[in-house]
């Protein structure tokens, strides 16, 4: 397997899935999220605990959800408790370490826009909503977001604030009386950003095997802040990109029913 | 005990033009049948509330029996778009709808208040969120102790609520398993409820702290198998994610889905559930 | 692993002078093993938590450990006042305490609350009770969409709560069956849980939705079989009726009550408390 | 069995039974209510749902629980919730039909003080307390109180009030905003009695077999109203009486341990 041996979206999941530990009690969003978490379990994080909103707590899942509410997901769990309790006691009890979330539209500050395009009363598109993520953005000890680059996507302004991330920077935050830590990490398909400790906008720290500083900045809707000690993400081990991709089979071969 | 009853008389007796209802399931056990059968029965100028509306309430609205719609995700679990519900609030085909939109927490701890019987659910939530300057029925309270600002919206009080479960014994008491979801909660704030179950036994053989509805919550009980397809019932048949899959090319156009509507629901009955599942049945 | 220890060490590592602590169960389940290392430990200036504070609390006041109780029904359930504790509130012994009031429903409200993460609690409670006028801790809210006035209370967290439950498995994940009572918030209100189990086994083999608490939420786990008695474990031995009444008698005068607790807790051990249960065991 | 051949506790019990139907949810007080709603439950009530705050729903023990948590009451529930969903769902949710509640002392328009005897801050008896009866005593549909008369126990004026019954008489209920009924019964060892619909003053409405109005008011600390159409309680049948004897016997039984 020769270095290049993989798309810019198995990248994506594995460099995700390399940010979470065996300590991590992780609330996992649909998609790229799902999958990042349950490749870290079956590589490096096998004890990381996985919640999902549909009150499945320790779940351990053979093949990737399609839904936040699989039967695979229930008969895989240490326990399922009730949705008001998923709400209640445990992301609002402060229970999570690390709520992951996907975006259809995202700032430079980590906020995240899945609501609409356009104005909200007549919008252009009607996407389906925040459903957990305003309270998952709040209320997990600390944010990480995946999405592919562009410039669709990563926007100098979002059109409606769903999910709150650091608001215009700096401490935002806290200003609203949040004490948790907001979005710490967004690993695009292109780069690993991190926000800067002050301003708090996203500033990219490594970039994935054969991706250009300009390949960032042309896929994305805001001008581009790289820090000073710019890394290269290593590349996907093989037992990586050997269990993400036997994830992904096995969860083909179960959805197409 | 007149709790028995088919889904056509439970539907009539329990849903009425006009009023506010609530057809749950999160995920799982998702009231396909009930549904169905009030499309069939025409009900209209409903207001339908759900966490999550999927495959039913497009349905519904596409048949524009929604005057409102209260929800957190209105989306097709995993797939994407709700084509349908999508058309009438960008478009306004075949009807305009109005909707009220909350986050999931909010919903949820609406239906626990509902069920508590309070008046309102308090809640840290809300945080920086949008949906506070679109949304007048979010609002907040102060804790008298700390002085913290805490997020406040209306409980949920439905007229009626429809769910689906696994089981009920032959006195009425209803089982429910696996994902419960926000369920028991939302037939508990409702002032009627009815629920579909695959089947009717004996004895509900379950665990001391299973989640069980007592007859005595419960307006109408149905034996309809099957009555969650293309949703599932936890250990019973699978989800047809491939049902998913389906309707989000099905619901793409008018015609599409005004023909599948005829064929699956309209010119349907109850009892053409139990063969959808057949293949999907778990083998024991 | 150092989630498992010895009932000593989780005690002596979490339990300090002057802590906050719960020591819950609700009838059943009462975490006798774990009060009683902590009376032959020594603590002092506690403040004790309990809806329903019974031998353990009257023992541990008795012993002039507690400087305040915070509870809602302060007696031998079925059986009828506790003598220590109603010592100490009317006549100081062994030293005076505090107390603070609730009802069951503000304080289970309290603990769900604590759970949540919420500063107070919000519910319909105390109208026209007594408690109001003497208990600054029970405040009231006014719902902003119906202006009903509801009662506040602060929410219950504790800085360590002590529970018992039927089993753990190898990772420390614990199960609770029967009467749950307010043990899974009592310990998710904490910051340390301790729980004392009848056994550690390798698979919880439970029911999809028992009332489990993930190892990650504990601070400490302890096997001591018997570690409830004279309450009881479901299925497991039967509650000790004859004990809760006899300790009508021996907490009649001082000093049949300090014999006891020399014969009974200072000078025995975990170890003694399975000799306890053995005849009340249930026969499979 | 000759017609006095029972106790004026069984009358009481038996009386009390007789008030409950089938069609009832009943939130149990423990002594004298947890005999009468069993008596009722195992005659002419066999379908009557029995609550006790532990959390066990539809419960139909064997014998009389010592406590509000015997193991017993969870083996014949129907289902064990756990005690915040008790308290917010089931009673405060308003699926209680009928709150029965005992009491230490009791004045005449149903207001019950289980807390102290004298003052609050320096009680010369302080007693349990309230547990769950101030919002049983709001939030049922109507409550049932029972016990045994006496001069310390009926009282003009109750030391606290620990759960709130008419307060003053007449409408104050409603002026507090409580939106049920409030005691609408009580049971005595001698007599039945009904509060006036107007004032809201215990009236007795039917005198126990072989009780007199002298007996009833001798062990009454307020002047005892009479209704005019005074009726005799019927007495205990021979399957009452079987039937709470036996539950008895079986509860010393299982208690003595």
């Amino acid at each position: 397997m020769t270095s290049l041996d993989f798309t810019p979206d198995e990248m994506m999941t594995i460099a995700a899935s390399r940010m979470l530990s065996n300590e991590d009690v992780c609330f996992v969003g649909i998609g790229a999220p799902s999958a990042a978490c349950n490749v870290a379990r079956l590589t490096h994080a096998p004890d990381i605990t996985l919640i999902y909103e549909s009150g499945t707590i320790g779940t351990t899942p053979d093949v990737l959800p399609l839904s936040i509410g699989d039967g695979e997901l229930c008969e895989t769990a240490l326990t399922t408790v009730s949705v008001p309790e998923m709400f209640r006691y445990w992301l609002q009890g402060g229970r999570i370490t690390i709520g992951f979330l996907g975006a259809a539209q995202l700032d430079k500050y980590g906020n995240i826009n899945t609501t609409v395009i356009g104005d909200y009363h007549k919008p252009t598109t009607r996407l389906p909503g925040g459903g957990g993520a305003p309270e998952i953005a709040s209320s997990s000890g600390e944010i990480y977001i995946t999405m592919k680059q562009s410039v669709r996507g990563m926007v100098e302004k979002i059109d409606f604030y769903t999910s709150f991330g650091h608001g215009d920077g700096g401490d935002h935050r806290q200003r609203l009386g949040i004490k948790t830590k907001g979005p710490t990490l967004l690993i695009t398909d292109l780069a690993i950003w991190r926000p800067n400790p002050e301003t708090k906008e996203f500033v990219v720290t490594s970039l994935h095997p054969g991706v250009t500083r300009d390949d960032v900045q042309k896929t994305c809707g805001w001008s581009v802040r790289f820090a000073d000690d710019l890394e290269t993400t290593p590349n996907p081990t093989d037992q990586e990109l050997q269990t993400l991709r036997a994830l992904k089979e096995r969860t083909a071969a179960a959805h197409s029913g | 005990m007149t709790l028995f009853c088919s889904l056509h008389d439970a539907v009539a007796d329990n849903l009425k033009d006009g009023d506010t209802a609530a057809f749950e399931g999160f995920t799982h056990l998702i009231p396909h049948a009930a549904a169905h059968e009030a499309i069939r029965q025409g009900r209209k100028d409903l207001t339908l509330i759900r966490m999550t509306p999927d495959l039913i309430y497009d349905q519904m609205v596409g048949m524009g029996m929604v005057e409102k719609l209260i929800f957190s995700y209105v989306g097709n679990p995993g797939v994407g778009l709700l084509r349908r519900t999508r058309d009438a609030i960008e478009n306004g085909w075949p009807r305009t709808i109005k909707i009220e939109e909350h986050s999931h927490a909010a919903m949820a701890n609406a239906y626990e208040a509902g069920a508590s019987g309070l008046p309102c659910a308090v809640f840290r939530g809300y945080l920086g969120a949008g949906l506070k300057d679109v949304n007048s029925n979010i609002r907040s309270l102060t804790c008298p102790f700390t002085g913290e600002e805490l997020a406040a919206v209306p409980s949920i009080r439905p007229d009626v609520t429809f769910i689906h479960a696994h089981r009920a014994d032959r006195k009425g008491n209803v089982l429910i398993e696996g994902i419960i979801g926000i369920q028991k909660e939302a037939v508990l704030a409702a002032n009627r409820a009815v629920v579909t179950v695959e089947q009717i036994v004996d004895d509900l053989d379950t665990h001391a702290n299973a989640c069980v509805l007592p007859h005595w919550s419960l307006s109408a009980v149905c034996e309809v198998p099957g009555g969650a397809h293309p949703s599932y019932t936890h250990g019973i048949y699978d989800r047809d994610n491939a049902a998913y899959l389906e309707w989000d090319k099905i619901s793409a156009d008018h015609d599409s889905f005004l023909a599948w509507m005829k064929t699956n629901v309209l010119d349907a009955s109850p009892e053409d559930l139990e063969a959808r599942v057949s293949r999907l049945r778990k083998v024991k």
